[in-house]
């Protein structure tokens, strides 16, 4: 089977859209749901090859654009189409009491949003990343200004202007890789890069470092990303924070690692991740609604994901991959329940949670939060732990104590919003929920308590694929023996 | 000679986009963008890039000013 | 939560740091230019001169690159999209300006001709400047003078949808079939001849698939000009 | 002799373009320098283009049809221009002038 499925399927798909609706009301919906989890399926098959599959697109590189699968990358895959097809099948249940408007358009820009998040973690051509970047970019702010509503249109305006500013630095830093290294195959800069002058260098580093850094919500450049996620509608909350923000983070560090193997910027990134991290949770303490604490959230441990992963060992980076696949399902769950609770009362304000009646859903609430807040024995505690011990076997221990901060100050409001939980002074109301809702819920936090318990399961082949991630001369030499 | 036409565009091109930044006016400001379009469409046909060349008088010196106008009668409307 | 000031303040920082990247860019560029590094520019000419289509840009675009080709194809339907669905919520009602005769007849002129050379800068993209995305604009140019001239003219949302659709799909099918055929994405699985080039009938795929991407580009730019057209004439 | 020929209408039509660039500077308002903006220009491009017939003789066809869209476009663009503007109000630099439209106008209601 080809990768190249993943991308082509879901343009289709995207394309067909105005056929498909001629054939009954809930084709396109069903159809959707279908060819998500046949890329699920297509995802599976991929996990177990033993190489590297490069699939070469119209000429050979390093000419031509090609997409390489290797484990990391099919790892990232079977991630964001397992979270997409499993937020499909809960939007089927949803759209029966609260469907959006122009539905055939939501089916559009979600399958254009998953296409671009795979084709940027696939592609292997820095231009071609640039143009998943674009797509994923609109799709999104589309996405945020969906509702109509002013919020949601302000959301839209912020995101497009910031994302739009990201697009100009990126574009000039590819210009100028292009004129001064003469290729825009990965392989080949990534022999290339270290020959630049050490000023041409440092700046081609700034403009993708600040082209990048819009996108994956990085300290000085986050400051829209709540305003956004308040906006925008909590289902594609949801789709933001487990999927989008987690493609940029792969593909920045993926062309971090093969630009800059020496590590030269990596005391300044640890740093730029633990800021991010105390900060987001610093000013997360005072946040009343329920949708910015958890963008803020979002923030906090996208920087401890930064900068476990800017330490560039083999260990830190399996750490990585577990805390993104911890996070990734957990903030998923927890903005799934919170569409909800919005739908049953019509609030996201913390004081809704006083209100629930409902052992289910609180039990989902609490299980999430403790897996973002790395317990154990839930999958977040061993994303956490690896994460820390390879802080310490680096000796980087000012990182080490911002974010050993930070995580008590995390602590501090998640147990406020437990606390809420489960109050008994208060009046109750029950949450009714269907089946699907429950059985989708229940998956994801199985997910994260059965890996969390034997994380032996999956930890093989993550080891494998940091390595892989790390292993610069492999990429090289794969990518640039692919031909027919 | 054809040193003094690419001369004059690159001047031409500055100082038409410049004006378009100051100018008050939003949609005198687009018709000035739209010149600094044309100036660049002077520059790649003598740097032989025609391809370039028309896509920038299509795209960029026609439809896109177009629809930049067609938004601001957009935004007057709903004042 | 002040967007008139957010949007002010992040437009200009945005534009301060660009002015000053490209001082800095400038001052580096005008210090040390790029010594000779083989550009892969060349080596696609080389390549392309096995291939037989005259004009080596169409190559470039369409084949070799044709994946981002595809993306773009996407970004401009997305954004097409997202113009009909924020414009949406506002009310069809039209305010009607009559314009003149001399206009009325002199567009009904015109029309033909218009799309007629958009055709035909379409369909020869392969073999002089030009090709899908300006053929399928000035399509568009086309619709636009008729639908400023007369005021009661409408495109049929229906009959748009259908081309886009018809276009962007086959696109894929295209590149899928060279997979199938070939094993390799938009693989050019039609014969092309070197003795062909510069025929109308030369390059396999490449001018197929343009004059999809034109049909693609026309459809949408027509559907925006319409929508934002109509839409911004209620008052 | 072609060339020469060829030479002496490009010229000429160098001249009409020169004409109109000093008539948009000079005149007083927008109605005349529709004017001068509309009628030289076409006369201009028509001489340049049969100019470039004599050097070219093989491009005829398609320097024709240049022309020939010219002569269509560039009248109608002056026209709706004009008329845009007498329909937003725009004084005529001397009120006592004739003023055909608002006549027209003024009988119709």
């Amino acid at each position: 089977m080809s990768s190249i499925y993943f991308i082509a399927l879901p343009l289709l798909f995207g394309f067909a859209v105005p056929i498909l609706s001629r054939f009954g009301k809930n084709s396109v919906a069903y159809s959707s749901a279908i060819m998500q989890l046949a890329l699920l399926y297509l995802a599976y098959s991929m996990i177990s090859m033993p190489n590297s599959v490069v699939e070469v697109i119209a000429i050979n590189p390093p000419l031509g654009i090609s997409l390489v699968a290797n484990k990391v990358s099919v790892a990232f895959v079977l991630l964001f189409t397992l979270l997409m097809s499993l937020f499909s099948i809960y939007y089927l249940d949803i759209r029966r009491t609260k469907p959006y408007k122009d539905e055939n358009k939501f089916f559009i820009l979600i399958n254009m949003l998953l296409a671009s998040a795979i084709g940027l973690v696939l592609s292997s051509d820095i231009f071609n990343i640039y143009v998943f970047f674009e797509i994923a970019g609109i799709s999104a702010y589309i996405l945020s200004a969906y509702e109509g509503s002013a919020k949601a249109y302000e959301a839209g305006i912020k995101y497009l202007i910031t994302g739009m500013i990201a697009s100009i630095f990126l574009v000039f830093a590819i210009a100028l890789i292009y004129i001064h290294l003469g290729s825009l195959n990965l392989a080949v800069l990534s022999e290339r890069f270290m020959t630049l002058p050490s000023e041409m260098k440092l700046l081609i580093s700034m403009l993708l470092f600040i082209g990048f850094g819009f996108k994956v919500e990085i300290f000085p450049l986050n400051f829209w990303v709540t305003d956004v996620y308040e906006g925008s509608s909590t289902l594609v909350n949801g789709l933001f924070s487990s999927i989008v923000v987690k493609a940029y983070l792969f593909v920045f560090f993926h062309i971090f690692y093969l630009f800059i193997p020496s590590g030269e910027y990596g005391s300044f990134l640890v740093m730029v991740g633990a800021i991010t991290m105390i900060v987001a949770e610093t000013v997360a303490l005072k946040q009343t609604n329920l949708k910015r604490i958890f963008a803020y959230s979002s923030l906090g441990q996208i920087g401890f994901i930064f900068s476990t992963l800017t330490l560039e060992s083999s260990s830190a980076v399996t750490a990585a991959i577990f805390i993104v696949i911890a996070h990734s399902i957990a903030k998923l769950a927890i903005f799934l329940t919170i569409t909800i609770i919005e739908h049953s009362s019509g609030s996201v304000d913390i004081s809704t949670l006083r209100h629930i009646k409902s052992p289910f859903v609180v039990t989902i609430f609490i299980v999430a939060m403790v897996s973002l807040l790395g317990l154990p024995p839930l999958l977040g505690f061993t994303g956490k732990f690896l994460s820390l011990k390879s802080f310490a076997v680096s000796a980087e221990f000012l990182p080490l104590t911002i974010i050993i901060i930070a995580s008590v100050i995390e602590s501090v409001y998640y147990f406020k919003l437990v606390g809420l939980l489960l109050d008994r002074e208060s009046e109750r109301k029950p949450l009714p929920t269907s089946l699907i809702q429950k059985s989708i819920l229940s998956l994801l936090i199985l997910i994260l308590v059965v890996v969390g318990v034997a994380p032996w399961i999956i930890s093989p082949y993550i080891d494998q694929a940091s390595h892989m991630m790390l292993d610069n001369s492999l990429y090289i030499s794969t990518l640039l023996g692919a031909g027919k | 000679m054809i040193g003094i036409v690419i001369l004059g565009s690159f001047i031409a091109i500055i100082i038409v986009a410049f004006a378009s930044i100051v100018e008050k006016r939003l949609a005198d400001s687009i018709v000035l963008s739209m010149g600094v379009g044309l100036g660049s469409v002077v520059l790649f046909f003598i740097f032989q890039a025609p391809d370039v060349a028309l896509t920038e008088a299509v795209i960029g010196a026609g439809i896109s000013s177009v629809i930049f106008l067609m938004a601001l009668k957009h935004l007057k409307a709903s004042r | 939560m002040n967007l008139k000031r957010d949007v002010a303040v992040q437009t200009y920082s945005g534009l301060g740091l660009s002015a000053l990247l490209a001082i800095t860019i400038l001052n580096i560029m005008l210090h040390n230019m790029p010594q000779s590094v083989k550009r892969a520019g060349e080596k696609l000419l080389e390549i392309n001169s096995q291939d037989g289509v005259a004009n080596a840009v169409t190559t470039v675009v369409v084949y070799f690159r044709g994946f981002d080709t595809l993306g773009e194809i996407a970004v401009l339907f997305i954004a097409s999209l997202g113009i009909g669905l924020v414009l949406s919520s506002h009310s069809e009602h039209h305010h009607k300006v009559e314009s003149s005769f001399i206009l009325k007849t002199a567009s009904k002129l015109l029309f033909p001709i218009i799309i007629l050379f958009g055709i035909y800068v379409m369909v020869y993209g392969h073999l002089s400047p030009g090709g899908g995305f300006q053929g399928g604009v000035i399509v568009a140019s086309a619709f636009l003078l008729l639908l400023i001239s007369h005021q009661d003219f409408e495109l049929s949302h229906s009959v748009i949808s259908a081309f886009e659709t018809l276009a962007g799909v086959s696109y894929v099918i295209i590149g899928l079939m060279g997979l199938w055929i070939l094993d390799n994405f938009l693989g050019n699985f039609i014969p092309h001849d070197i003795s062909q080039m510069g025929m109308l009938v030369s390059g396999g795929i490449i001018p197929l698939i343009y004059i999809i991407v034109g049909i693609k580009v026309g459809s949408e730019m027509s559907m925006i000009v319409q929508n934002l057209l109509k839409r911004s004439d209620n008052e | 002799m072609l060339t020469y020929l060829g030479y002496l209408f490009i010229v000429l039509g160098m001249v009409a373009f020169i004409i109109s660039a000093i008539g948009l500077l000079r005149m007083p308002d927008i109605y005349s320098r529709m004017h001068v903006g509309a009628k030289s220009p076409t006369m201009g491009t028509i001489l340049v283009i049969s100019g470039a017939i004599c050097l070219e003789p093989t491009w005829a066809l398609k320097l024709l049809l240049l022309g020939a869209f010219i002569l269509l476009t560039n009248p109608l663009s002056s026209s709706v221009i004009a008329r845009a503007s007498h329909k937003a109000g725009v004084p005529h630099v001397n009120p006592k002038d004739i003023d055909e439209l608002r006549d027209y106008k003024e009988e119709s209601q």
